[in-house]
């Protein structure tokens, strides 16, 4: 299963530096939208630095989904769903390399990100231990659940519009959640944001649960 | 599509039977005895005063909407784990039930916020969490009317009805510290007091009485009509097959 | 206060309104389905 | 080897296959005939186990398609209309990736890549910029780079140039030396016929006459029993 995983996670990441798909437009998509949220709340009152943490993740959650939706187009071009199930590929590796794919991805994407931040809203970093890993436990949040769904509405001539309208409900206590452990890292006081981090690993777990068990019966089409 | 008018014929003519007819006119008999009680013996509240009567059929509904999350996610996993037809049935059922009990515990909750905090809507812990059970039962809803294959729809839904409960959990324990942590829940201190006594609590326990048949009864309901859509689906069937073998034999 | 019997009639109404609407909806909608489907399929009668 | 009895398989409410019966020895090629829209590729994809069984029986390479369509599928190579490829990978990562996950070895892909002309120039050229006959090669690379029992191939000659054509007959008759089975349905009858053991005509979603060759019927079929719809 984990070398299915690896076989799969290696070929979605090969693809990505080949097409450059993600680097080329996904993370230009998010740079704006950083900019975007600066025209919309004044630079000056305060605002934008007060919600810093917040407007962080919704640049980044946005950026999943159409990082979701890159990961499922290139299965569903041409034949590639049913190569997949007949590639003899455990559908549960076939699931964890997906979203070991779709994290790596994110978390370049958020490294970038957050250098952006930094800098266009002249955020002062702190509290590294608690950032590091309540992204790195969001991500895998957001990459699990997300492709999980992303394979349920795969192959619907509706998957465009059905992704955001399940993932996003679902993902609002992951968005909560790392938001909060933001707030918590950069004012200095870790100690809030760690009961958030186990909140996320719990979502976490439950979707690699369900993925590994689900993925099998959402990839067959009747 | 094959119509058969059985106006003529022994079986009825509708999904209701004489089990749901003898449950229907308990149910409505319920919720006559519910208005009398809910709104003209019980007395006003000493602190919400006339607004508490908005709870006698707030609070039923909610925990019948919850049951209702509960028997999809459960039908869910039975289909998933047992592959059984019923419990897929009766996943699909309860999940529209549901989508309704919980507009309605929504709207009914704005209503008694407006004059209770002054505003319809607060970023209060239930209300915020309803809000997104209800944008959940939605999405399981579109995902099992998809016009897709049958089989790849009611699995699709059934993991999401799997998911339903526990994704209610993680999101209301998420909004309960999302709130608490910023301001003290002073707002829930006039909620459903704690000295509601006597005709008060009768008028309640009427509200989960008639609430509860009502739920029932649709639920029976929905279910054969859920049943009549997929025999509908299925009819035709064996008509395609014998038209497509006579093209077959006749080239 | 006076004024809050509006809210209770409002909400009241919600309820048997949407209620209401929605079992004659079941209703009509198992009536035409039921002419399709011969009556030896329907369990219940 | 492959037994169906009144299989019947839907394509969401249109049973494109209508009760096929069918039996067929190992290490024969067979090719299947019959108009557009009779239930080749369905009868393919059926014999895959990418598509359900709705009624009737089903047993491909000793598994039995009822319970269990999900094992027979690693030992069986399509070769259907769309390619299966990843048009942003070049045509050595596809044929590894797609060999590696049947468990192959570096060995069966280079000598894939070799049997089918791909190790030059085009082995790290991107699929996207390949012409349909490329492309099918390099889904024909894949697919024997996988070592499958059962082929089952969809037109392999469409879009092919006469060496290409040529070069399919000759793997399809390795394989068949080396003990797989071939089920190909073509156009091309002249080609085909030479090719072929057997002739299966269908039509109409059933199986209407089984050959030999030379057109002595191999199973009388009736073309006509009813009754094999089950309990779904």
């Amino acid at each position: 299963m984990l070398q299915d995983a690896l076989l799969i996670a290696g070929k979605d990441l090969r693809l990505e530096l080949r097409s450059r798909v993600a680097l080329n437009q996904v993370l230009p998509f998010a740079l704006l939208v950083l900019v975007l949220f600066a025209f919309a709340l004044d630079p000056d009152r305060g605002v934008l630095a007060q919600a810093t943490p917040g407007l962080y993740w919704i640049a980044v959650l946005f950026s999943a989904l159409l990082a979701l939706q890159r990961s499922f187009a290139i299965e569903a071009a041409d034949g590639n769903r049913d190569a997949l199930r007949l590639s003899g590929l455990d559908p549960a590796g076939i699931f964890l390399g997906k979203v070991l794919a779709v994290s790596v991805q994110l978390i370049v994407l958020e490294v970038l990100l957050g250098i952006g931040v930094a800098v266009l809203y002249t955020t002062h970093i702190e509290g590294w231990g608690l950032l590091v890993v309540s992204s790195v436990i969001a991500t895998a949040s957001i990459a699990a659940a997300g492709t999980l769904f992303g394979v349920l509405a795969a192959g619907l001539r509706v998957r465009e519009t059905l992704l955001p309208l399940l993932l996003l409900p679902v993902l609002a206590p992951v968005l909560i959640g790392s938001t909060r452990a933001f707030e918590a890292a950069l004012a200095g006081s870790p100690s809030e944001g760690w009961p958030w981090v186990g909140l996320m690993s719990i979502f976490a777990s439950l979707y690699v649960v369900a993925g590994v068990l689900g993925f099998g019966p959402l990839l067959e089409e009747s | 599509m094959t119509t058969q008018l059985s106006n003529t014929s022994s079986g009825p003519d509708s999904t209701a039977s004489r089990g749901t007819r003898i449950l229907g006119v308990l149910a409505l008999v319920s919720m006559a005895a519910l208005a009398l009680f809910g709104l003209v013996l019980s007395p006003p509240d000493a602190n919400q005063g006339e607004v508490v009567r908005i709870l006698y059929v707030h609070v039923p509904s909610a925990t019948f909407a919850y049951i209702g999350c509960l028997l999809t996610t459960v039908g869910s996993a039975m289909y998933l784990w047992r592959r059984s037809q019923w419990w897929e049935l009766v996943a699909y059922a309860s999940a529209e039930i549901a989508t309704v009990f919980t507009a309605i515990v929504l709207v009914t909750g704005m209503i008694w916020g407006r004059p209770t905090w002054g505003v319809y809507w607060v970023w209060d812990a239930r209300l915020t969490s309803t809000a997104m059970l209800l944008l959940l039962l939605l999405g399981y809803l579109a995902v099992r009317r998809l016009p897709a294959d049958h089989g790849v729809r009611t699995r699709r839904a059934a993991i999401l009805g799997l998911l339903l409960v526990p994704n209610v959990i993680i999101v209301r324990q998420s909004v309960q510290w999302w709130r608490t942590l910023h301001q003290k829940p002073t707002l829930l201190a006039n909620g459903v007091g704690a000295e509601i006594e006597g005709l008060m609590l009768f008028a309640l326990f009427v509200g989960f009485i008639a609430i509860g048949l009502v739920f029932t009864w649709l639920l029976i309901h929905r279910f054969r009509l859920a049943w009549l859509e997929d025999q509908v689906d299925e009819a035709g069937l064996d008509v395609a097959i014998a038209e497509r073998r006579a093209e077959g034999a006749a080239s | 206060m006076i004024d809050n019997w509006g809210f209770v009639a409002a909400a009241w109404a919600v309820v048997f309104g949407g209620l209401g609407g929605y079992a004659i909806r079941t209703i009509m909608r198992g009536r035409s389905l039921t002419r399709q489907v011969p009556p030896e399929k329907r369990r219940w009668s | 080897m492959v037994h169906l009895r009144g299989a019947v398989a839907l394509l969401g409410r249109f049973p494109a296959l209508a009760g096929v019966d069918l039996d067929l020895e190992p290490r024969r090629i067979v090719l299947l005939r019959g108009a557009n829209g009779a239930g080749k590729t369905t009868l393919l994809r059926t014999l895959a186990g990418l598509v359900a069984l709705a009624a009737g029986e089903a047993t491909v390479l000793g598994v039995d398609l009822r319970t269990d369509r999900r094992s027979v599928r690693h030992r069986v190579g399509l070769l259907g209309h769309a390619t299966g490829l990843y048009d942003d990978l070049t045509v050595g990562d596809n044929v590894r990736f797609w060999a590696r996950a049947a468990g192959a070895d570096a060995d069966d892909v280079e000598r894939a890549l070799t049997r089918l002309g791909l190790d030059g120039r085009l082995r790290s050229v991107a699929v996207s910029r390949l012409s349909a006959g490329q492309r099918r090669r390099t889904s024909l690379a894949c697919l024997i780079a996988r070592r499958p029992e059962l082929w089952l191939l969809d037109e392999p000659h469409a879009g092919l140039d006469q060496q290409g054509r040529d070069l399919v007959d000759a793997l399809l008759r390795e394989a068949t030396a080396a003990g797989a089975t071939v089920i190909l349905s073509s156009h091309e009858l002249d080609r085909s016929m030479q090719l072929a053991d057997e002739v299966i005509t269908i039509a109409g979603g059933i199986v209407t006459r089984d050959s030999d060759v030379a057109g002595v019927q191999v199973v009388p079929t009736d073309g006509g029993a009813e009754g094999h719809r089950g309990d779904r």
